[in-house]
């Protein structure tokens, strides 16, 4: 297995490199390769979560041992938390893959579009493989260098304009990153995550690290849409095409953005009190306000973003409240508690936002509109899109028995253990305002009488767009099994397991 | 352009690209390396496409070339590193050959080989944009 | 030696306050460009001269993209009239900056001034000529101590050209 | 005070890219913000009186600067010419569909 782990990265990115070579000769060779590449991953991740008992892997590339224990070389560190990631990465591209076959029909360079979303997958499976701070910023920068590229693929005037603004403010975001790194780097004289844990533990001074801290937190805060933030999120993300806006909100944002912060501030720095508090009222903000802003949409894939940045709040909160409880010596079971519900959500977000994009996208596919005022009656016509995009919104409103509900649930009874009960009301308050929007798009979109005037009678999408939406519908179902134990603990806990012994990730690497 | 441009571009992308050869294959040795080196490569082809303009049929048959130098320049790399997982260390990007003599020209293993293909891609990928540019401007921006 | 690049960067700080502020952008792009060469030869006083070539051939390719793009185009910038607002604005961003340039002083005083750092990382690259048998220890350590940045940083350009191509082609849909 | 005066230059860089109306002006905001990082970078690894990082014969013995932050740079260099051909191809664009330039006369989206 250990060899293994490098495959991550270099599958995907050999399928991107040989796709414009040999794609040009063989029709439907980037399909074929992409999917199978992608399948391969899948395979090999639940292989890793099914048998390894999750022991945490470290890979030294190019075999550069430690000297006198600094590490010298990059090491990949594959444990649970990173696992967890690959899994939501890599099996979402892989139904979203599929879903493109007949989606993408409609755009040109389609040999562009599969090279891009590999390279956009390599990406993201090297940042949250890395253990190497600035190995960390080359990744994340080729994933989302192929978004940029990606959010642009139908060159019109709003997903042009939607680019440009998603590249100024990722660049601000990536800059500063840099500059955090840098700074970092001038602290402790080395890039690797667990040394400079190490490092840092052994120095009192704590104004430069508070001021590195506040920078990664607004640099990741960008990238990861968090609420002061947002603006390109509900832009980039509604104009990109369908299976690419799923792949931007149900895991490009997670990986890049939320999993560096949880990485970073659990794992590397020293918890304190400040950053706890600065990450969960972000937090905070990000649910509530996204939420509200939700309503007042009329364009279905706007909607679906600004209820990206609610719903990645929840998120957000069950971490901020893991290290709040951390760090004032609280009950442990209670801030696990809390980080699981978290991370529950973070998956369950990934399956159902992604659902809800491609549902969108079929509807956009059928009618050629994605305004909710011209829909209506739809569910006679699309019965898979219309079950599907059922089971979604009811996940995602918390309706049990499907997996949001059990999530959200996590959350608050942690938020209510460890007296955190504004955050709780809050919670449920969001949750009903969620539900709220989205009964307004189950009515508009599939109940009401029929206003479609197009010119074509409105059909059920194709085979492969539908079997997607099937695999993840039923997902939404069978994901709430995580909760229970026997199957928890082997996805769940290892990650959340990760993040409780918080300095335990440093000394397991460097071997101190 | 006037002929003079046109012979002066000449003689002087032919020294730039020698200079770009030799800061790419000096690159274990001398300041500079794989990526300086593709880029003065570039630039050199990207002189000869400013004094001399080319028609635009012409120009998008380079473009489909150098974007398929490119991917099989980067593709060479990744084989070159993967190459690692199976000789000396058995890790990935390992440097298998042999070092030889710090300072000589053939020494330090695979490093060489890694800056020649990565000047190649890097060369190629700055044609392919700059091409990209001129194509548009062309057809386009009339 | 620390006051001649406080010099350069004053110059630069000039010169980047010349080029955001330009009507014309063809002039803009210059003052850019200079400030771009001014940078080249700091990095020839921090003793670091791969940089300096990589900066200098890509400062200058960086133009001719740059200025391709803007020759044909409207150059002008729309002009705005001053108002009272103009104040107003101009005190917040110099606020602002005086409050940023404050905690950053506060920040790095703890830390190694300039010309007295240390390594950790990397004794071992300065050392490790005998290892990876480069005599350019930034070539060692590009291509072997951390050879795999280097492959994702070739990777970047590899999609920064296919995003190119992407972006640029004529015809979006079918 | 160097380092200061180059985080002075960032914020300059950061000023252009959030204040200018105009889609070249925000590709040079861009540009400087890199420039100042990477002086940053290249500053920090800088030690008095040691030698450019680049072996030749008869030099025994001799202090030199750290190579990791020039290495750094030189990924972060290829990284910014790769953002800025991407905004570039982006402002190309959007200069044919609006013919200009000003971010004032394009927004039909609202964040």
């Amino acid at each position: 297995m250990d060899n293994l782990v490098i495959l991550f990265v270099i599958v995907p990115l050999g399928s991107a490199f040989l796709i414009p070579i040999i794609g040009k000769f063989i029709p439907h060779f980037q399909k074929a390769l992409s999917l199978l590449a992608l399948l391969f991953l899948c395979t090999l991740i639940l292989n890793y979560l099914f048998t390894g008992n999750s022991q945490c892997i470290i890979y030294k590339v190019a075999g550069w041992e430690a000297v006198e224990n600094v590490p010298i070389g990059i090491y990949l560190v594959l444990d649970g938390l990173s696992a967890f990631l690959l899994l939501i990465i890599n099996s979402i591209g892989f139904l979203v893959v599929f879903y493109s076959f007949s989606y993408m029909r409609k755009y040109t360079a389609e040999n562009y579009f599969y090279t891009l979303l590999c390279l956009m997958i390599a990406g993201m499976n090297g940042v949250v493989l890395t253990g190497d701070l600035f190995n960390l910023y080359v990744f994340l920068e080729i994933a989302v260098i192929a978004s940029y590229a990606l959010v642009a693929f139908g060159i019109e005037k709003d997903e042009l304009e939607a680019s440009f603004k998603y590249q100024v403010l990722g660049g601000i975001a990536s800059l500063l990153i840099l500059l955090g790194i840098s700074l970092l780097y001038w602290q402790t004289k080395t890039l690797n995550m667990a040394d400079i844990s190490h490092v840092i533990s052994t120095q009192a001074d704590s104004k430069t690290t508070l001021f590195i801290q506040i920078i990664l937190i607004t640099g990741f805060g960008i990238k990861g849409a968090m609420i002061p933030f947002h603006a390109w999120l509900p832009d980039a993300h509604s104009s990109a095409p369908s299976p690419i806006s799923s792949m931007l909100s149900g895991v490009l944002i997670k990986a890049i953005g939320i999993y560096a912060i949880i990485r970073l501030f659990y794992n590397m720095f020293a918890i304190t009190y400040e950053i706890a508090l600065i990450i969960t009222v972000i937090g905070t903000l990000s649910m509530v306000i996204g939420g509200l802003l939700a309503i007042g949409q009329w364009d279905l894939k706007r909607l679906l973003a600004y209820s990206s940045i609610s719903q990645m709040g929840y998120v957000v909160i069950g971490i901020g409240m893991g290290m709040l409880i951390l760090i004032s010596n609280g009950d442990k079971m209670v801030a696990s508690m809390a980080v699981a519900g978290g991370l529950f959500h973070l998956i369950n977000h990934a399956v159902f936002k992604g659902l809800l994009f491609l549902n969108a996208g079929a509807i956009e596919y059928a009618t050629g509109t994605r305004d909710l005022k011209q829909m209506g009656g739809l569910a006679k016509d699309m019965p898979v899109t219309s079950s599907t995009s059922m089971s979604a919104s009811m996940a995602i409103s918390g309706i049990p028995p499907f997996n949001g509900f059990f999530s959200k649930l996590l959350i608050i009874i942690a938020a209510i253990k460890g007296q955190y009960y504004l955050l709780a009301a809050l919670a449920v308050l969001v949750s009903i305002i969620t539900l709220a929007y989205f009964l307004k798009f189950q009515r508009y979109a599939f109940f009401n009488k029929t206003k479609y005037t197009g010119s074509a009678l409105v059909k059920e999408v194709p085979f492969t767009m539908a079997f997607s939406m099937i695999v993840m519908g039923v997902l939404c179902l069978v994901l709430s099994l995580l909760i229970f134990p026997g199957i928890r603990e082997i996805i769940l806990s290892p990650a959340v397991e990760v993040l409780m012994e918080t300095t335990e990730y440093s000394s397991k690497i460097i071997g101190l | 352009m006037s002929k003079i441009v046109k012979t002066a571009t000449g003689l002087l992308c032919g020294v730039v690209f020698m200079y770009g050869l030799y800061i790419i294959t000096h690159g274990h040795l001398t300041p500079g390396g794989g990526f300086a080196g593709g880029v003065l490569v570039a630039g050199s082809f990207i002189l000869l496409i400013l004094a001399y303009g080319s028609d635009v049929l012409m120009l998008r048959k380079e473009e489909t070339e150098s974007s398929v130098t490119e991917s099989s320049a980067i593709l060479i790399v990744l084989i070159l590193a993967v190459i690692g997982m199976f000789a000396g260390g058995a890790a990935f990007m390992n440097n298998y050959f042999q070092f030889g003599e710090v300072g000589e020209l053939i020494s330090a293993g695979v490093i060489p080989l890694y800056n020649i293909f990565i000047g190649m891609e890097v060369a190629s990928a700055l044609l392919t944009i700059f091409l990209a540019f001129v194509i548009y401007k062309k057809e386009v921006l009339k | 030696m620390e006051i001649l690049l406080c010099v350069i960067i004053l110059f630069m700080i000039i010169g980047a306050l010349y080029s955001l502020h330009a009507k014309d952008l063809l002039s803009a792009l210059i003052a850019c460009g200079i400030v771009g060469y001014s940078l080249v030869i700091c990095f020839l006083l921090l003793k670091a001269p791969d940089l300096a070539i990589v900066q200098i051939v890509v400062e200058t390719i960086t133009l001719i993209f740059m200025v391709a793009i803007v020759l044909n185009s409207t150059r002008e910038e729309v002009k705005k009239q001053i108002t009272k607002r103009a104040f107003v604005n101009i005190g917040i961003t110099l606020a602002v900056t005086i409050v940023l340039v404050f905690s950053f002083n506060t920040a790095i005083e703890a830390l190694n001034p300039l010309g007295s750092h240390t390594t950790r990382m990397a004794t071992e690259y300065i050392q490790g000529a005998d290892k990876t048998g480069s005599a350019n220890l930034v070539t060692g350590v590009l291509f072997d101590f951390r050879g795999y940045d280097t492959l994702g940083e070739a990777t970047i350009l590899f999609t920064a050209a296919i995003g190119v191509l992407t972006v640029l082609r004529l015809k979006g849909r079918q | 005070m160097a380092y200061i005066l180059c985080f002075i230059l960032f914020l300059v860089g950061l000023y252009g890219v959030l204040t200018k109306r105009n889609l070249i002006k925000i590709v040079i905001g861009f540009s400087i913000m890199e420039f100042s990082v990477f002086l940053f970078l290249v500053m920090i690894g800088y030690i008095d009186g040691a030698q450019a990082p680049i072996l030749i014969e008869g030099m025994k013995n001799t202090e030199f600067v750290d190579p990791l932050p020039q290495a750094m740079v030189l990924t972060a260099i290829v990284i910014g010419l790769a953002t800025t051909a991407m905004l570039l191809a982006i402002a190309i664009r959007i200069y044919k569909k609006y013919g200009t330039f000003d971010i004032t006369k394009i927004n039909n989206l609202r964040g």
